[in-house]
């Protein structure tokens, strides 16, 4: 789950890492109230859920409360386009903070290793820019540290990376203390992603966290029941937020229009890549799970029928703990209650297959054998229709 | 005995009195496993299926003697359960359990690797030994003995390919679901040497998907192989960025897509299936029958 | 540094260990005032640094608040025989809490275990009674777990030593947070003895620290500038609290008479064991150190000779990165300053021996060739003067 | 080579811009240590008698191919030093420094554990294989070659035994002091099979004292042992419950007591000295001179 920059420095903060005096606005007034609170010259800052912000247009300094009230009714609700999310977003709110004497910028990051199965952190005096950029063009000017979990981040460890990096000796004793805070907040919170970018080193030689962004890994909410209020669906896809209020696992895929449902992610996978070989675009990925129940299956079919742009549903069953008969109920107690338009292919296999085949036979859903006739299936329906 | 399970294999079950745990206790005794005992903390004393239940693993281990264990316990106790069978000393671990903190999966995955333990999972199917074996979830009807050993990061994907080798004639030594988790406790490259070492495998079925490089890192060691590897990589179509419901399956920023893994696997001289039912037609042609 | 049983169960509070709800008092008036304030049934404890208050009457219940004030007037000031302790020791604060509902006694300590170099948690449901006689009685009665430093104590360990204890199931689950709240402060206080008997079980089903004992590791300190104030010298040996203070390494020794001062804990130790085989009572361990300068050495021959029963004083010396002519001067400056009326031998060896030796030469102070030398002459010289 | 350290070992000095740590990195050159380097973060690029100064460990062992660290750094920051040293590879680490908190102690010792690393100390005058590499601060000047090999909990005492050892025509292979710390991470028990593995130690002279019981431990292994131990245990009129000075050197409850430990040393055939002059004669006729 991404959460905003104002609230990731009010994490950050918590766990001593320092942030730059400031707080979020929702309208131009409260923006010039935080702006006159702290008597100086101010950074104010859309709270998208983007990077590249400055860019976008959506970060802007201002020297007065009135320059800053100007600026929040400027962008307070304005949509603006953000390269690198690849979207037009809008702009809710503003985090107001005092503007730093910016002498160095350093990236900082924290994240997990797949490979070596260990969270990295990673360092570059190249702060500030692009680090995909970084990485690709300078690889030497990025140092990486693999954290042994048990171990943490240790002083040395933190001095290892510093020092890697070609860091400013003259600042390293006082970062130190910084990247452990860091590491803290990033377990502490759970996070799957903790990055400042850039760490300011200021003209008056401080170390300060000039920006953070910051993704919690959901399994762990039951630990964080206080992050729930940092779930901000305003920039979600609509349906997505309702599947996942649902607790149904549902991507929904730019473009497409033929609707699939399987239980198992790979199988799922599989039946979006043999749609698109059968020459059709899926629509979703939804994985109703293991073991699911009709209602599920039902709920399932409604999320998928709620895109407008839906013209086939594809359902591809291999029962393990999943039974081909709770899916056929599910299926048929969806199509009786639901308005159904578009065609329905339906494969089951494994589990009470012949059981569920059994109890579809008597509508006008469309069985398949395999999943590749399934697929085929189904594009054939979808398009004829057009 | 193929790989990693076999008749010898004892097993006890962590959360054994859970609906799952119970569920799947009863199908993997129906199997043939030797299940020899359970865990739920407080109900020791109890028994489930003919199986008695203990309070602890070092307890379940030292009564009966138990070398494996199946973990169906609850996401945010699943990492606790995991370390304790390390405690404990059980040789082979498999966790079922899905959704289990990534902080938590890292600690008890690098516990593990300093350990003398294997873990295989979390978020998997779990094994299956044909006709000797079976921990976790597996279908166990859809298997016949034969030659083909399996492993995959995804769990249908893998009944489906099994089924089409079994209709095919294509019997199976042993099916290892490593999970769809970002941080396996066993990746391809570990199950691959085994099979390779196995004289009762003759051709190994590899499934993929997209995320992370643990096929890359594969492709590396089958290029040293003897035995001929079957392909197939799930998620050729799933966007950059959209986590495809394993926690593990997510192309992110220049890694983890399927192109790059389909070209890693076919430089190794993998012979790689478009779709799941040309898989029984490449393990036929490898194995020149 | 042992810590009062009210400051350990603040900090016990402070980690999330449930304690009773009280206060310190120093007077009879705050005794009435805490206990009035708690409007309970309260239990006033005498605040020492030994167990086995309870049997000594230092530890009284009073119904209200009028009895406790008597309480107070009773104890406070009051010296009592500590056998734990084996010392006389006075009550100069009580600490006044709310009695609890006692339904069971727990056992708990958590401290390190040598041999395995792993801390090591120890549970018994024997608990309120003196562990070391279960330990020699029952020793089944009592379940220890070492814990793994890098590990900590996740749940599974905590639940193994209980279930190891024969603790009852249905106050297992609610224990283990306890078990993990007492290592956290275990570990965040540097203790090296934590020790909490008896952790009380109450009618009502909770769980609550009805006993602390605190041992904080001095080597820590540097920590923990906030402990300083927890250091309470009233039952320390006077010298040795002078000692500590000017930095020396100073252990009186009950009815001894000859002063042992020497360089290296092994090497005073062993001076000590020849000056009892030479037939003299060694009346402390002082070791000056490794490199000491002479202001130190002059420094600890006055500690030494601060103590009244002290009739003759053993340097022993082996040099490495001491010098023997640094100890000689300091010595010499010693003797200048002070009024010294017993005899002192020197032994020097090692690092500037002779030239120490040399300087020695116009003083009456008596040098030695070898430790068990000089172990006889100041016990000959120290007893003979009588 | 006698045992651990010889004229093949590379050492660095952890700290070696400090006061103790510059001086006796002169003492150890001046013995003839090949002393390649020393760390001091922040004063990388440096050099200190003719040694290069690195920034970090990792960077000093890549440059100089070190495989001995000697730690000086101060008790707050040493048990990072060791670690740090374990991450570098560092094969065997002397820690110096006393007064580390115990809880940094027991955590650096647990990891050197699991690592490729041995630790000796911390606080302890470090180790001395005669003419060849002296790592720490033993005084060098009261060695001399010959077959006895010396390990020890105490400092200053040990250079009394040695002394009249040399004063008695008895010279040494190797001295180790494993230090008074209560958690080292040497002890007697991994000192003395290397001492009975030297072909050139032809006894071993063991100095005890009170607290703990590794002197008891050892005793169970002395038992195997072929070649002569001559034992002395200092601290016999120690009163329980009060430290002296090394914070290992304490009789709490039951343990660490002097007398089981001269009993116990006793019982395995240990030719006990009452006296530390006694060492040599005992020394003369275990080895029949």
């Amino acid at each position: 789950m991404k959460i905003h920059e104002f609230q990731a420095k009010q994490l950050l903060k918590q766990y001593g890492v320092p942030v730059p005096e400031g707080q979020a606005a929702s309208t131009p007034a409260e923006v010039r109230d935080i702006a006159t609170q702290l008597g100086r010259k101010v950074v104010i800052k859309g709270q998208v859920h983007s990077g590249g912000r400055g860019k976008a247009g959506a970060v802007k300094l201002a020297d007065n409360p009135n320059d800053a009230e100007e600026i929040g009714k400027a962008l307070l609700g304005k949509t603006l386009f953000f390269a690198q999310a690849n979207s037009d977003l809008k702009i809710n709110k503003l985090l107001v903070e005092e503007a730093v004497n910016i002498d160095k910028e350093i990236y900082v990051a924290i994240t997990q290793d797949r490979a070596r199965q260990r969270d990295v952190l990673i360092v570059s005096t190249k702060g500030g820019m692009d680090i995909e950029e970084v990485a690709h063009n300078n690889p030497a000017d990025i140092a990486e540290l693999f954290i042994d979990p048990l171990l943490g981040l240790p002083d040395y460890a933190a001095r290892q990376v510093l020092f890697d990096a070609n860091y400013d000796v003259a600042h390293i004793n006082k970062t130190i203390p910084v990247l452990k805070a860091l590491y803290a907040a990033y377990v502490g919170t759970d996070a799957t992603l903790a990055e400042i970018n850039p760490l300011v080193i200021t003209k008056e030689g401080t170390i300060i966290a000039g920006d953070a962004k910051w993704d919690i890994d959901e399994n762990s909410m039951f630990r964080h029941p206080e992050f729930a209020a940092y779930h901000d669906t305003a920039e979600e896809d609509p349906i997505e937020t309702e599947a996942h209020r649902r607790g149904i696992q549902y991507v929904r895929l730019e473009g497409g229009d033929i609707g699939i449902i399987g239980n198992g992610a790979g199988l799922v996978m599989t039946t979006m890549d043999e749609v698109k070989r059968a020459g059709g675009q899926p629509a979703d990925f939804l994985d109703i799970g293991g073991g699911a129940k009709a209602e599920a299956v039902t709920s399932s079919l409604e999320v998928v029928l709620s895109d407008p742009n839906v013209k086939g549903v594809l359902f591809n069953i291999f029962g393990g703990i999943t039974r081909g008969d709770e899916v056929a109920k599910g299926i048929i107690a969806g199509v009786a209650t639901l308005d159904v338009k578009v065609p329905i292919v339906i494969r089951l296999a494994g589990t009470r297959a012949a059981e569920g085949a059994e109890l579809l036979k008597t509508t006008n859903l469309v069985p398949a054998e395999t999943m590749q006739e399934a697929a085929a299936k189904i594009v054939e329906l979808a398009y004829a229709k057009k | 005995m193929s790989i990693l399970v076999g008749k010898d294999t004892k097993v006890i079950v962590q959360g054994i009195t859970g609906r799952e745990g119970e569920f799947h206790t009863t199908q993997m005794i129906d199997y043939g496993t030797n299940v020899v005992g359970g865990v739920t903390p407080g109900k020791g004393g109890q028994t489930i299926q003919g199986v008695p239940v203990f309070n602890t693993v070092k307890e379940a281990v030292e009564k009966t003697g138990a070398n494996a264990s199946c973990i169906f316990v609850p996401a945010r106790f699943a990492a606790d359960g995991i370390l304790e069978a390390v405690y404990a000393g059980v040789d082979f671990i498999v966790c079922i359990t899905e959704g289990i903190p990534i902080q938590d999966e890292i600690k008890a995955v690098n516990v593990v690797k300093t350990s003398k333990s294997r873990l295989l999972g979390p978020n998997c199917p779990g094994i299956l030994t044909v006709g000797e074996c079976k921990i976790g979830i597996t279908p166990a009807s859809i298997f016949t003995p034969g030659p083909i050993g399996i492993v995959s990061r995804s769990g249908t994907l893998t009944y489906e390919a099994v089924d089409a080798l079994t209709r095919a004639g294509l019997g199976q030594t042993t099916c290892v679901g490593v999970g769809g988790d970002p941080m396996p406790g066993t990746r391809f490259i570990d199950v691959l040497p085994l099979f390779e070492a196995d004289p009762e495998t003759k051709a190994i079925v590899m499934c993929g998907e997209v995320g992370g490089s643990d096929e890359e890192i594969a492709a590396e060691y089958i290029k040293t192989m003897t035995k001929p590897v079957i392909g197939f990589i799930a998620g050729l179509t799933a966007p950059p960025g959209k986590r495809m419901g394993h926690a593990g399956a997510i192309i992110s920023g220049s890694s983890g897509g399927p192109q790059a893994k389909v070209d890693a696997l076919k430089a190794a001289g993998v012979l790689m299936a478009e779709s799941t039912a040309d898989i029984p037609g490449l393990v036929k042609q490898a194995l020149g029958l």
